[in-house]
């Protein structure tokens, strides 16, 4: 099982705290790891290292095969980080805003409308992001990671803010990855929710990373 | 710092120069000035088109001589911290403190222009283009310094970011002086810089201007040295409270762990 | 102003901004030393 | 395992993004209706400060053209930067993995061409309000378009590197206005030489002019991916 994440005792700063001290990490291809701990443990941090939009001050930190001390945005194109911000532009609606994101992927309209469907906001595809409810900014989010298919779906508590509808989509979201060749490291406080989905759980806290007991999704 | 490696000894160079070199350094820096005062006010004989007012410019030329030189300091130095293989903390250290210099150098020559213009010309800025050149200069280093203020999230990245700015303006320089000599002669005026006026300096006079110039390298070498070592000593101090406080981190969550 | 005025005005701008630009360098330099490494410094 | 990605070069990203940002201004019609009219303001207020007798302002309409027009730059640069702080769309941008050289490109493509409809508009605004006439209108065309691709290129440079910092308002103009004092000149003197006197004596300027857009788009190409990722 090839290797998608290789963490060995990183220490990450934020300006000048060391939010990781020492983590340690591995993902295989295809699992769904949920990271479960207290706030402000470096969870967060953990997610935007491995999207490598931060540089780890020491030690060693693989992603997909690209070593982010040497450099981080090699491996971007094949990863997709979903977190408290959509990415996406007020003035521009929610199709052309998924729409920017699937053209620098390469990817064509039919991908984009099939994506919106996913997510259902095909109906509100004309309203402009700034006219969007917290909820359908979540799931637009969710669209622009998909639609250009990641192999690495980076989720930092993808629950919060979402409606039932929007719960439903995000866990038939992650139930599908494996198969369509995507791993999945989801951060999540709603564990009652997101542990079923997880093939395993690990635990950040003060910095570093420990394996829970693994259990076997139901 | 991740990326900038520890120099070739390991430890992070404290200053420029060896003791001894700069104590050397610095009593010459001394003889030579002191030389300069002697030739500058007495030795050299009284300019006849110009008068006494002449003498201002044993300390202007030197002063823009070192501009200049200061911000291809400040240049290459940048040039050398972008390079990943020769990146290190000292090229950028060197960089702001020529910088730094090279703000009081500018800063001096145009002030000095302007007091030597003065009387030979009756004005107190002289559209000449090598002043302009030098005042267009100056607020290049104004804007990197103001930049170099501006700490960032991460160290290094701040540092590659300042020295992208220093190279970017480095590459203005020579644009600025072809685009104002263009534009200066088109108004050909006699005016006090332009050595194609001036009266021939030779004697005692050449041999002056020339002692201002190496007595000004050499201050700002000493200067460059002094002014490294204090960024040493700052970032030295920054550095260490880092590092105690990864490893408390670490200790604390090692306990809990453990 | 007679041009020894000038000459004196320039000369001692020159001076006084080298001087103290070098000064204020020392003795910043000597703070940082004395703050640095106070434990050593106790012969 | 994904699906096909087409080949997308450097120009197709570049288009891409100057495609989005001249979207987002047609939708939002910031530079139509605020830096354009601060623009003709500026060349009115020209008028206010040199008394409108013919003689001064005709004489030294070129120069504050240029001056007008570089003033609106620092303000379509600020705002092409504003709209990448929104949402988090920096991190969006380089999760896409588009090129740095092709980000620029697109960036700065979209401020050339916001710049050089205020141009023409603060052109008009000039002849009409100053009393210009113009011949040599090739020369003067071909001044412009290098000015603006400098501008431009060198704007958008300074804009990323100043993107995300604090203080960033007034570090922006004493970053670029000293940098960009060889076009103001070039372009000032091409146009003089353009309108009034010999069109043929613009030439010097005009090559100064292009050389400038060409060196400060390349390290643009090269500096911004660098810059970008460094942005706060």
């Amino acid at each position: 099982m090839s290797l998608v994440v290789r963490l060995r005792s990183v220490v990450c700063l934020l300006g000048r705290f060391p939010a990781l001290a020492g983590a340690d990490l591995d993902v295989g291809a295809g699992e769904i790891v949920l990271v479960t701990g207290p706030n402000g443990a470096g969870k967060t941090t953990l997610l935007r290292l491995l999207a490598g939009l931060l540089a780890p001050h020491s030690g060693t930190a693989e992603v997909m095969g690209c070593d982010l001390a040497v450099d981080r945005v090699a491996a971007r194109r094949a990863i997709a980080l979903v977190g408290h911000e959509t990415y996406c532009y007020d003035d521009l609606t929610a199709r052309e805003n998924v729409k920017f994101f699937a053209r620098a992927a390469g990817r064509r309209d039919a991908d984009i409308d099939a994506v919106m469907d996913t997510v259902a906001l095909s109906e509100s595809a004309h309203l402009v992001h700034r006219g969007l409810s917290a909820g359908q900014r979540r799931r637009l989010a969710l669209a622009v990671a998909l639609v250009r298919e990641p192999q690495l779906l980076l989720l930092d508590e993808p629950h919060a803010g979402l409606d039932a509808m929007g719960r439903e989509v995000l866990a038939g979201v992650v139930r599908r990855a494996p198969s369509e060749g995507r791993t999945v490291v989801m951060v999540s406080h709603e564990v009652d929710i997101a542990r079923p989905l997880a093939t395993r759980e690990v635990r950040v806290d003060g910095g570093l990373i420990e394996t829970v007991v693994p259990r076997v999704a139901s | 710092m991740s990326e900038a490696e520890r120099d070739d000894a390991g430890l992070p160079r404290d200053e420029l120069l060896a003791p001894m070199l700069r104590r050397v350094i610095g009593v010459v820096t001394i003889v030579s000035l002191v030389a300069l005062v002697l030739f500058g006010l007495w030795g050299a004989p009284t300019d006849e088109v110009q008068g006494d007012a002449q003498r201002v410019m044993y300390l202007h030329v030197p002063s823009a001589w070192l501009a200049y030189l200061a911000f291809f300091v400040t240049a290459a130095a940048s040039a050398l911290f972008l390079w990943r293989r020769t990146r290190a903390e000292v090229w950028d250290r060197l960089a702001g403190a020529s910088a730094e210099l090279g703000v009081m150098f500018t800063g001096l020559a145009l002030v000095l222009g302007s007091i030597w213009g003065r009387p030979v010309w009756g004005v107190w800025w002289a559209w000449d283009a090598r002043l302009v050149s030098t005042a267009l200069l100056f607020f290049l280093f104004l804007g990197y310094c103001a930049l170099r203020r501006i700490p960032a999230a991460d160290p290094v990245g701040g540092a590659k970011r300042n020295a992208i700015a220093a190279l970017i303006a480095f590459v203005d320089v020579p644009i600025v002086h072809f685009s104002v000599e263009w534009w200066r002669t088109l108004h050909q005026q006699a005016t006090v810089f332009n050595p194609q006026l001036n009266p021939q300096i030779h004697g005692v006079m050449g041999l002056t201007l020339w002692l201002g110039t190496i007595a000004f390298t050499l201050l700002y070498v000493y200067l460059l040295d002094r002014r490294y070592r204090l960024a040493v000593l700052e970032d030295g101090r920054a550095d260490r409270e880092l590092e105690r406080a990864i490893a408390e981190r670490i200790s604390t969550s090692r306990g809990v762990v453990a | 102003m007679t041009d020894v005025g000038y000459v004196i005005a320039g000369w001692s701008v020159a001076g006084i901004v080298l001087g103290a630009y070098t000064v204020r360098l020392v003795l910043r330099i000597r703070r940082a030393e004395r703050e640095s490494a106070p434990p050593e410094s106790n012969t | 395992m994904t699906g096909e990605r087409t080949e997308v070069s450097i120009w197709r990203e570049a288009a891409l993004v100057a495609g989005k940002d001249l979207r987002i201004e047609a939708r939002a019609r910031v530079a139509l209706g605020q830096i354009l009219p601060f623009g003709l303001i500026v060349i009115l207020l020209f008028a206010f400060a040199l008394d409108p007798d013919r003689g001064v302002l005709t004489r030294v309409a070129p120069g504050l053209f240029w001056i007008a027009v570089l003033l609106a730059t620092l303000l379509a640069v600020g705002r092409a930067f504003a709209i990448e702080t929104h949402h988090g769309a920096r991190d969006g941008l380089r999760m896409t993995g588009l090129d740095g050289g092709a980000i620029f490109l697109g960036k700065a493509t979209a401020i050339a061409v916001q710049l050089a409809a205020l141009e023409v508009v603060l052109g008009v605004g000039v002849i009409v309000l100053y009393g210009v006439d113009v011949n040599g209108i090739g020369v003067v065309v071909l001044t412009a378009v290098a000015a603006t691709v400098g501008l431009a290129a060198t704007g958008t440079l300074y804009g990323v590197l100043a993107a995300g910092l604090r203080l960033r308002e007034t570090l922006l103009p004493l970053l670029l206005l000293p940098v960009i004092a060889p076009v103001m000149l070039g372009a000032t003197r091409a146009f003089e030489d353009g309108l009034g006197g010999v069109p043929g004596d613009a030439w010097p300027w005009l090559g100064i002019l292009t050389v400038f857009a060409v060196i400060y788009t390349t390290i643009g190409v090269m500096a911004f991916g660098a810059l970008w990722e460094e942005a706060a």
